[in-house]
């Protein structure tokens, strides 16, 4: 059986669904949710990387390198959010984060 | 005077006004005087000033008159500025009114007083506005900008209940007048402009004019008000200052009936004419239900408010009668009612400046120290009845005449209001009045006073003015009524003829 | 100049003493108001020989007072004989109430106020009766009303004087609200509302239908009835008569001038004004006829059972009045008109003699509580006499001229109506004379029933109110003799000119004087007959009255309740009218509109407002999970609605 | 391939090297030098702006086909670099009230600013995703820059997770267009849709769906919105003040060009979805901000009130739409720097206030500034003659020109319904008793709201100014 | 030909397992490891697809610095996980249900993805052949040319990325001794030392 797009844009489907799950069914702690998203980022680059290779063109690798980068990035500023808001609240549960509502 | 704007400087003198007002500065006290003889100052020279509109009035014409245009939004929204015989009498009520309503609260009003007459001037400069444009887009703006300094003045110098009253009035216009907004924007889409004139001879499809004029009436039904959506009216009335509530009454309350005019007739005949049964039910069941109501009121204002509603019914009656008698009656009720109905507010207003509760069951007996008070609130309470030779009459009588022409039904139901009316005119006046007085705070009562005089003369004098000689009132009105009339008719007749052709 | 003057004398000097009462003090509000009206009185007979005797009609017109499209109404005064004939009723009896006021007001305080009313009204009674057009007599119908509202008020301290002011205003309403849709209803017919239009035109439209409130109607007989709910109001016909009695809290000048001679025979004259059209409408002629018939019966039976003296003037007033409408229901306008000019004298009289009388026993009404005054006030007593006797008709006095005359004409007119009218004012002339000769009798003979206290004041009036009675006694003595041949006699074509309109068919001006003679005799008989059994009553065995109370104490309770209108009324009109207020105030207005709208929808907008905030919990994963739903649904979205392609 | 090319990104470029420059700066002088380097930065973006007018009106694209710049452009990013500006300088008395005056702020400012202007010449989606990632990195940070607050941090962390999550459905959504498309090019995409050589399947709508997820989260757009007012309440207020404005002008000028570019072909596929996000947002605009207390929180709802409406010109599709939702868009920037500029001046001697029963009897205490706020209020909730009554104008004659009569019309009712809240700032100010007065503001702050009063009072006397402008942009994308 | 479609299921297999893991461990620890062995497996994937570049940096970046960043952060936070409520599956069902509806709808689009030839004449960049150049130089090529300008803005990222960092988590403790290298290098003769002529005999 030849392995075509599809199986890749499945598993892809898949963990991007892993993720969101791991968002919204977690009450564990927020750092998990921070690996959630990097799932969801992982779904996207094989996606990405998968199109690209299927369609002959290079720019969805190039995105994917650029979304590496910033995921970089964007999980330093996450865990140092984190680690202030751990340092005001002395928590990092889920359900512990709701001062403000309404 | 040809390049003179006589309108515009008749719209936006009172925002000078309020300049000079915001520039006085001072003690509190000092303040407070000057902000009203300033205001005082300012209104009176408005009031001259449109009495030039009057006088440079080509009673002949039926079209727009004394017009100004300018670029404004582009896109064919214009400032567009005109009269015609049916928004004249209205700008010249407006001046009128306002001289006297910053005389009523000279002494009423003593806090924030600046801030007080600033509002006034404010609504001022829009109502006269709402009467003057010509573009749709400029009417709306007039029309809704109103409402915030009559929130205000509701919200701030009103009485107990302010908050609630001015909120209802406000978001239930509001309201309202979103709808009408809606249908704005429609019209401007099909036709390009927000020119009134062009959109006059405007065909809209005969469809889309039973929405857009649905549309329109949601504003207007509720400005005016009719039955049911007033109930806004009485708790406005009764949370206002006395001033506030002239103008309420005086000015405010003629929008709807003006922008019925104004819209609803020249540019959706035929819908206009399919809902005529509509309206004309709406306004008897607002005539009698509401007289009905306002016998049992306990409140002065409320009282007044409710006879208010009323006398409104006869005003939609008259405008979708669509005869000369009718409009015209119409028109000049509405001048009439604003006179009328704004005096009787400020006769409450004499007595609530005495004894602060308007309450009819706390008064009692006052001819026996208030003589002139008797005979003034007397003159008025005969007004509002429609006793002939008063201008109450005139207009409810063209009314009903014009009523009657078109539907027997409609102006015998009507004129049962006239029963209930001087049921509960006399009821109040009776109650309020008359009778021992044996009430101890009532004993000290004064009489009205020189400026509360000066108040009422000129008042009683247009009111009989226009009840034994309506003529200057009604030369104005003429050719623009057969002009409204005339395509009336002529769109009316195309409908027909085009339904014959289907056929 | 001189018929302005009439009709605008009174105008000035009541705003001169209405306004300028406190500057010119009651003196001088007093001269220039009687000043006035007598001026105007004195004109009214020059211009009553002139138009009505010398036969020149004429009309003036002052200035346009309403003009829309073909709605064009003038300010005119039109003078023909009609008219001059009201003129110079209304403008001496009023000149007389005038004078005889400045004796009986002596000791009000407000007495130009009072004098300002009296002129105000005279103003508008004249403006009602110069009008050329429909509009300018309802003009003055609405002004009389108000006057009258204001002079039945005007000891404004009584409530029932309040009470009865507004009565007054309120249930002419009525009679206004048929008025003005009768005015409306020509104008909707002929275009105009001015005399002349409508009534020559009149004949064309006889026959003719419209579609009157859904129902295709006979266009003139819906005209007149419309027209004559407005005469029944300002006459207190039977239905519309409450306020009549009640209007007697009013001082009695008021009643002697309002509601004896002048206003209340508006009604009467406004359809004789508009006989042009009446003629056309045989249907509505036999409504005036039996509407005027059952009051003129069913107002002389109260009248014999009331026990105040005013009161029982007022019911016979009523009656009266009634007398003129079926006259003119048969047709005999001229006869209606007649009787109103004679009645105004002797009812006049008896008002200003009775309020001699109140005046007298310290401001007592109560006949009850009187009796035996005869020697006190000799002159009142005469004058009352003469009263009685013109009103009870007796043989050449002017009410015998007018009252038999109006009896003969209903039974010339024959069979149907005209019979009804015939039986039932013969037995009102039976009932009259009793009531009218309880009246002197309670009052002036027997013992005195008053305390001694009172008695001992009884002194008789200033001669500045009896004058006024003199000069009215003459006028009842005479004013039959004198006019009858004009107004009613061989000459009545030319003294009424074109002022009364008889149709061809008409005959009844002619036929009535050749009645059968127990025709004649019969108004004579039972004009006696009353004599008698009142003398037997209330002088003779004064313990009949109370036996027969007694015995026929529902019938008795009936009566003195007026057959229990004012009750009725109540139960039907007024407390249906304010519980309804109430409950549309509070269940319509504040329940149902109030309730679904404003503050119904305020309540929901306030309940979605909170729930609106309880979506946002705070919690991250509520809102990824929103985030989640929305993207599902707007994916599920395309894939039911098959988006793509 | 050299110097020509650069000059398209003139002004971004220079934001970048002033924005390390200040960076320097501060480095070397230390916290001491905060006001120092905010007024370079306001500086910075005013030199940035001049750059953008003096670049060439017509449009064009460059950067390898990356970029875009034209009218639309210049227009959105003048707005959004004052918006930026005045947030600057409403920030510095604050953060030195506050203790929290550190140089990073404005220099984090600036790159959001910088990642703004990439946004709104985006044309190709990873620009798109650069541009937003650049901003947002930058707002999660200033969010959470008070980090010793509970609120400030939890508001940030907040902010950080969905925000993460919604770029996740960004770049989900990216994958999917550009695997269905072939392309990651606006102008690529564009022609292959108008052209009918790529046909517009589920897939590609499934893609255009996550990226409305991710756009509509960055305007904050209902059911994306949810992390509006936490954050808007928790962060410091010249921040909050910060958000509510600039980004959201970056936002709109990224969802318009994607929504009127590459897929301006399928109108009627993404139409449906725009209105309902549209109603539901003007909705939950209107009523949730209505239980309120905060006034931050309440403009936070206010703002995604707005947002709907301005959404309503996007449903529509048009160039009207668009030229509707820039005038509303500039007017809605103007009347919410002004109310921020007067809430910054709530301040008790106490501290700072944020609930709204503070503000009683502000007409007695401080008139001037009750009166602007009331004018903005009435401005915001768009009754005439006040500017915001324009916007709404614009946006809703867009809407039914469009077809869209129920849209318009449930937009105008819940404008209606919004009036309610706005109406009981004023009415608080008005007509509840004064409490103890404000101490005296700040004169920058007095300037601020001055001049954003007279521009919503008076808007009306020349509005030809922006109107045309508006429309000169919104044609831009249109051709 | 089987080798790769074998390899392809171990790997993708393996990757959702551990994915899943993540999400479901109790311990933020063991999800951290799973969330690296998922990186691991993807990389392996990658290298099934052509993409050695990504597939190393990956594992480079992702493995090497990101999922190390959050051990470190898991380990700084001290978390006593013991008290960390599991409130997994109360939440579940409608969650589940709307997840599996979206997964569906995914799934049912991409699995009808088919390559459109048309769409290949637009492709901006295309790869070229093996034998040409690796993968590692096109992706260089394309980089810091035609995307050099997005190269840059990357790296704005990276510096916000390291401000934030420092902002936020970067505290001066009072009483803790730093070096300032400025002050050493300023540092005068005069000021940290003192020539003192002693008398001989007297001492200091």
């Amino acid at each position: 059986m030849e392995i075509g797009l599809a199986h890749y844009l499945i598993l892809s489907a898949i963990l991007l669904t892993l993720g969101v799950f791991g968002i919204f069914l977690n009450r564990k702690n927020v750092i998990v949710i921070l690996m959630s998203i990097e799932l969801i980022l992982l779904s996207v680059n094989i996606n990405l990387v998968a199109f690209s290779t299927f369609l002959n063109d290079m720019v969805g690798q190039v995105f994917t390198l650029f979304i590496l980068t910033v995921a970089a990035g964007e999980a330093a500023i996450g865990l140092a959010i984190l680690v202030v808001y751990f340092r005001n609240r002395g928590s990092i549960a889920v359900e512990d984060i709701h001062h403000m509502k309404g | 005077m040809a390049d003179f704007n006589i309108l515009s400087w008749v719209t936006f003198l009172p925002l000078a006004g309020v300049v000079l007002i915001m520039l006085t500065g001072g003690k509190e006290e000092v303040a407070a005087r000057n902000a009203r003889a300033v205001a005082l100052l300012t209104t009176l020279v408005t009031f001259v000033l449109s009495l030039g509109i009057w006088y440079m009035f080509d009673n002949s014409q039926g079209g727009f008159q004394m017009v100004e245009k300018a670029e404004w939004l582009g896109g064919g929204i214009n400032y567009h500025m005109g009269v015609d015989g049916i928004s004249m009498l209205f700008i010249i009520l407006t001046t009128f009114l306002m001289p006297i309503c910053v005389l009523a609260s000279w002494d009423a009003i003593t806090t924030r007083v600046r801030e007080y007459m600033i509002a006034f001037l404010i609504m001022e400069t829009l109502m006269i506005g709402v009467f003057c444009a010509l573009d749709m887009v400029m009417f709306y703006l007039f029309f809704e900008a109103g409402l915030i300094p009559m929130f205000l003045i509701i919200g701030i110098w009103g009485g107990k209940n302010r908050v609630y009253a001015s909120y209802k009035f406000f978001l239930y216009t509001l309201l309202g007048s979103v709808l009408m907004l809606a249908a704005m924007i429609t019209m401007y889409v099909i036709a390009g402009t927000t020119d009134i004139p062009t959109l006059m001879a405007t065909n809209f499809d005969s469809n889309l004019q039973l929405w857009l004029w649905l549309a329109f009436f949601a504003s207007f039904a509720v400005k005016v008000p009719m039955w049911p959506v007033h109930t806004w009216l009485p708790d406005a009335h009764v949370q206002a200052p006395t001033a506030g509530s002239v103008i309420l009454a005086g000015v405010l309350l003629k929008m709807g009936g003006y922008g019925l005019l104004r819209f609803s007739i020249p540019m959706f005949p035929e819908a206009s004419e399919y809902f005529t049964p509509l309206v004309f039910f709406m306004s008897v069941v607002a005539i009698i239900y509401t007289s009905l109501v306002a016998l049992v009121q306990k409140d002065m204002k409320k009282l007044i408010a409710y006879s208010s509603v009323a006398h409104m019914g006869f005003i939609t009656i008259g405008v979708f009668t669509f005869t000369q008698q009718g409009l015209e009656g119409g028109i000049l009720q509405m001048i009439s009612h604003g006179i009328v109905s704004g005096a009787l507010f400020l006769c409450v207003g004499v007595v609530y400046d005495r004894l602060h509760t308007r309450e009819i069951a706390r008064y009692g007996g006052l001819v026996h120290r208030m003589p002139k008070y008797a005979l003034i609130f007397m003159f008025f309470t005969m007004a509002t009845i429609g006793l002939p030779g008063t201008s109450g009459f005139v207009g409810e009588f063209l009314i009903l005449v014009g009523a009657y022409q078109v539907s027997t039904v409609t102006a015998f139901f009507a004129t049962t209001g006239v029963i209930l009316g001087a049921a509960y005119s006399l009821w109040l006046y009776r109650r309020v009045v008359f009778g021992e007085l044996v009430k101890e705070d009532l004993k000290t009562m004064l009489d009205v006073n020189k400026r509360e005089i000066a108040i009422f003369v000129p008042l009683i004098a247009v009111a009989l003015w226009i009840g034994v000689y309506p003529d200057p009132f009604l030369d104005v009105m003429h050719a623009s009524v057969t002009n409204l009339m005339e395509q009336h008719q002529a769109s009316m007749e195309m409908v027909k003829s085009s339904l014959h052709a289907a056929k | 100049m001189m018929y302005v003057l009439i009709v605008f004398l009174p105008l000035i000097a009541s705003l001169i003493a209405g306004l300028g009462g406190r500057k010119i003090g009651d003196r001088g509000s007093q001269i220039v108001t009687t000043g006035a009206v007598a001026t105007s009185a004195i004109l009214s007979w020059v211009a009553f020989f002139q138009v009505a005797i010398g036969g020149n009609p004429l009309t003036i017109e002052l200035f346009t007072w309403i003009d829309s499209g073909s709605f064009d109404v003038s300010w005119s005064l039109r003078i023909d004989t009609l008219t001059a004939v009201m003129l110079v009723v209304v403008n001496t009896v009023s000149s007389l109430v005038h004078l005889y006021s400045i004796g009986y007001m002596s000791h009000d305080p407000h007495k130009p106020r009072f004098m300002a009313y009296l002129s105000l009204f005279t103003f508008a009674m004249l403006m009602l009766v110069t009008a050329d057009n429909f509009l300018q007599l309802y003009f003055g119908w609405e002004g009389v009303g108000l006057a009258s509202y204001l002079l039945i008020g005007f000891w404004y301290k009584k409530p029932s004087a309040n009470a009865a002011s507004m009565k007054a205003f309120v249930v002419n309403r009525v009679g206004d609200f048929g008025f003005a849709l009768g005015i409306m209803a020509i104008y909707l017919v002929f275009d105009s509302i001015s005399f002349d239009t409508v009534f020559a035109a009149a004949s064309s439209e006889a026959g003719n239908t419209f579609n009157f409130l859904g129902f295709e109607v006979d266009i003139l007989t819906t005209i007149c009835l419309l027209l004559f709910v407005g005469a029944m109001g300002k006459s207190a016909q039977l239905g519309l008569h409450t306020w009549l009695p009640d209007a007697m809290e009013g001082p009695t000048p008021v009643s002697a001038l309002i509601h004896a001679a002048t206003m209340v025979t508006a009604g009467v004259f406004m359809v004789a004004r508009c006989s042009p059209i009446f003629e056309f409408s045989p249907t509505a002629l036999a409504v005036v006829t039996v509407v005027g018939a059952s009051t003129a019966f069913f107002a002389a039976t109260i009248g014999l059972v009331q026990n105040d003296i005013k009161r029982v003037i007022a019911y016979s007033t009523c009656s009266q009045l009634g007398y003129m409408f079926f006259a003119i229901g048969v047709g005999a306008y001229p006869i209606a008109i007649f009787h109103l000019f004679t009645h105004a004298f002797f009812k006049a009289l008896l008002f200003l003699g009775s309020g001699s009388v109140i005046h007298a026993v310290s401001d007592e009404q109560d006949m009850r509580k009187m009796g035996g005054l005869w020697k006190h006030i000799k002159v009142t007593y005469i004058m009352m006499f003469i009263g009685t006797l013109a009103l009870t008709g007796f043989p050449f006095l002017s009410g015998f001229y007018s009252k038999d005359a109006i009896i003969e004409a209903a039974y010339a007119f024959g069979p149907g109506v005209g019979e009804y009218a015939f039986w039932c004012g013969v037995g009102a002339a039976v009932m009259t004379s009793f009531y009218s000769w309880r009246l002197v009798f309670m009052t002036f003979h027997g013992k005195p029933r008053a305390d001694k206290e009172v008695m001992s004041h009884v002194h008789e009036s200033p001669q500045v109110m009896l004058i006024p009675l003199y000069v009215l006694a003459i006028g009842a003595l005479g004013a039959g003799f004198v006019f009858a041949p004009y107004f009613i006699g061989e000459h009545y074509k030319e003294f009424w000119g074109t002022a009364i309109f008889l149709s061809e068919t008409n005959t009844v001006m002619e036929e009535f004087h050749h009645p059968p003679l127990w025709v004649i005799l019969l108004p004579l008989g039972a004009m006696l007959l009353g004599l008698l059994v009142s003398w037997n009553m209330y002088v003779r065995r004064t313990d009949i009255p109370v036996q027969l109370a007694k015995t026929h104490s529902a019938l008795y309770q009936f009566l003195l309740n007026k057959w229990y209108f004012d009750e009725l009324y109540d139960y039907v009109f007024v407390r249906p009218s304010k519980w309804l207020g109430k409950k549309l105030w509070a269940i319509g207005d504040t329940m149902i509109i109030d309730g679904l709208g404003p503050n119904g929808v305020a309540a929901r907008v306030v309940d979605l407002a909170k729930r609106a905030s309880m979506l946002q919990s705070g919690y991250v994963y509520h809102y990824a999970f929103a985030m989640l739903i929305g993207i599902a649904a707007f994916v599920s979205f395309f894939f039911l609605s098959g988006g793509g392609h | 391939m050299v110097l020509p090319e650069i000059s398209i990104a003139l002004p971004e470029i220079f934001l970048a090297v002033a924005a390390m420059a200040l960076l320097m700066i501060g480095v070397f002088r230390g916290n001491g030098s905060t006001g120092l380097v905010s007024w370079l930065a306001v500086l910075s973006i005013g030199v940035a702006a001049v750059l953008v007018l003096m670049g060439s009106g017509e449009a064009k694209s460059g950067l390898s086909d990356l970029y875009r710049v034209d009218a639309f452009s210049n227009f959105m990013k003048l707005l959004a670099l004052g918006a930026s500006a005045l947030a600057v300088i409403m920030s510095m008395d604050f953060n030195k009230r506050e203790k929290m005056a550190r140089f990073e702020f404005p220099i984090l400012m600036l790159i959001a600013v910088l990642g703004m202007m990439v946004m709104i010449s985006a044309y190709d989606l990873m620009s798109m995703y650069l541009g937003i990632e650049l901003m947002s990195l930058s707002l999660y940070v200033t969010a959470a820059f008070r980090r010793d607050s509970l609120r400030a941090t939890e508001a940030g962390l907040k902010y950080f997770v969905l925000g993460a999550l919604s770029s996740g459905m960004l770049l989900y959504g990216a994958s999917l267009v550009y695997g269905f498309t072939g392309s990651t090019n606006f102008g690529v995409i564009a022609d292959g849709l108008s052209s009918g050589r790529i046909e517009t399947g589920l897939g590609l709508l499934v893609g255009i769906v996550f990226l409305i997820a991710g756009l509509a989260f960055k305007v904050s757009a209902v059911p994306f919105h949810m992390w509006t007012p936490d954050v808007y309440e928790g962060v410091p207020t010249p921040v909050t003040a910060f958000f509510a404005a600039a980004p959201k002008v970056a936002g709109m000028a990224l969802f318009i060009r994607t929504f009127a570019m590459p897929f301006g072909d399928v109108v009627a596929q993404w139409q449906q979805i725009i209105v309902f996000i549209s109603i539901l947002t003007m909705a939950l605009g209107a009523f949730a901000a209505i239980n309120q207390k905060n006034i931050k929180r309440l403009m936070a709802y206010s703002s995604i009130g707005h947002i709907g409406y301005a959404l309503v010109g996007l449903a529509a599709g048009t160039e009207e739409g668009v030229r509707g939702i820039l005038i509303y868009m500039t007017l809605y920037v103007i009347m919410n720097i002004g109310t921020f500029a007067i809430i910054l001046s709530m301040r008790a001697k106490e501290g700072m206030v944020e609930d709204i029963n503070e503000l009683a009897g502000l007409g007695k205490t401080k008139p001037y500034m009750a009166a602007l706020l009331a004018m903005f209020m009435f401005s915001l909730a768009g009754i005439p003659p006040l500017a915001g009554f324009f916007g709404k104008f614009y946006v809703f004659l867009a809407a039914i020109d469009a077809g869209l009569y129920p849209l318009a019309i449930i937009g105008l009712v819940t404008s209606a319904v919004g009036a309610f809240y706005y109406l009981r700032i004023v009415k608080v100010m008005y007509f509840d008793e004064p409490k103890e007065g404000f101490v005296p503001m700040q004169r920058s702050m007095g300037v601020i709201m001055g001049v954003c009063g007279v521009i919503t009072l008076l808007f009306f006397v020349y509005p030809a100014p922006l109107l045309s402008s508006a429309a000169h942009a919104a044609s831009a994308l249109f051709n | 030909m089987i080798v790769a479609t074998l390899a392809f299921y171990l790997f993708a297999i393996l990757t959702v397992a551990s994915a899943f893991m993540v999400i479901a461990s109790k311990n933020p620890v063991h999800s951290v490891l799973f969330l690296i062995l998922a990186f691991f497996n993807s990389a392996a994937l990658f290298l099934l697809l052509g993409a050695e570049f990504i597939a190393m940096i990956l594992v480079v970046v992702y493995v090497g610095a990101v999922a190390v960043l959050f051990l470190f952060v898991v380990m700084m936070l001290d978390i006593n996980f013991s008290e960390l409520r599991q409130g997994f599956l109360n939440y579940l069902p409608i969650g589940a249900l709307v997840g599996f509806i979206l997964l569906v709808e995914i799934l049912l689009v991409v699995g009808g993805w088919h390559l459109d030839p048309d769409a290949l004449t637009v492709v901006t960049a295309p790869t070229s052949e093996l034998s040409n150049m690796t993968n590692t130089e096109q992706i260089g090529n394309l980089l810091y040319t035609k995307y050099v300008y997005l190269f840059q803005a990357a790296g704005m990222v990276l510096l916000v990325a390291m401000i934030g960092a420092i902002v936020l988590t970067h505290r001066q403790r009072p009483g803790v001794k730093k070096q300032v290298i400025a002050d050493q290098v300023y540092r005068r003769p005069e000021e940290a030392m003192a020539v003192r002529k002693v008398e001989p005999g007297q001492g200091v």
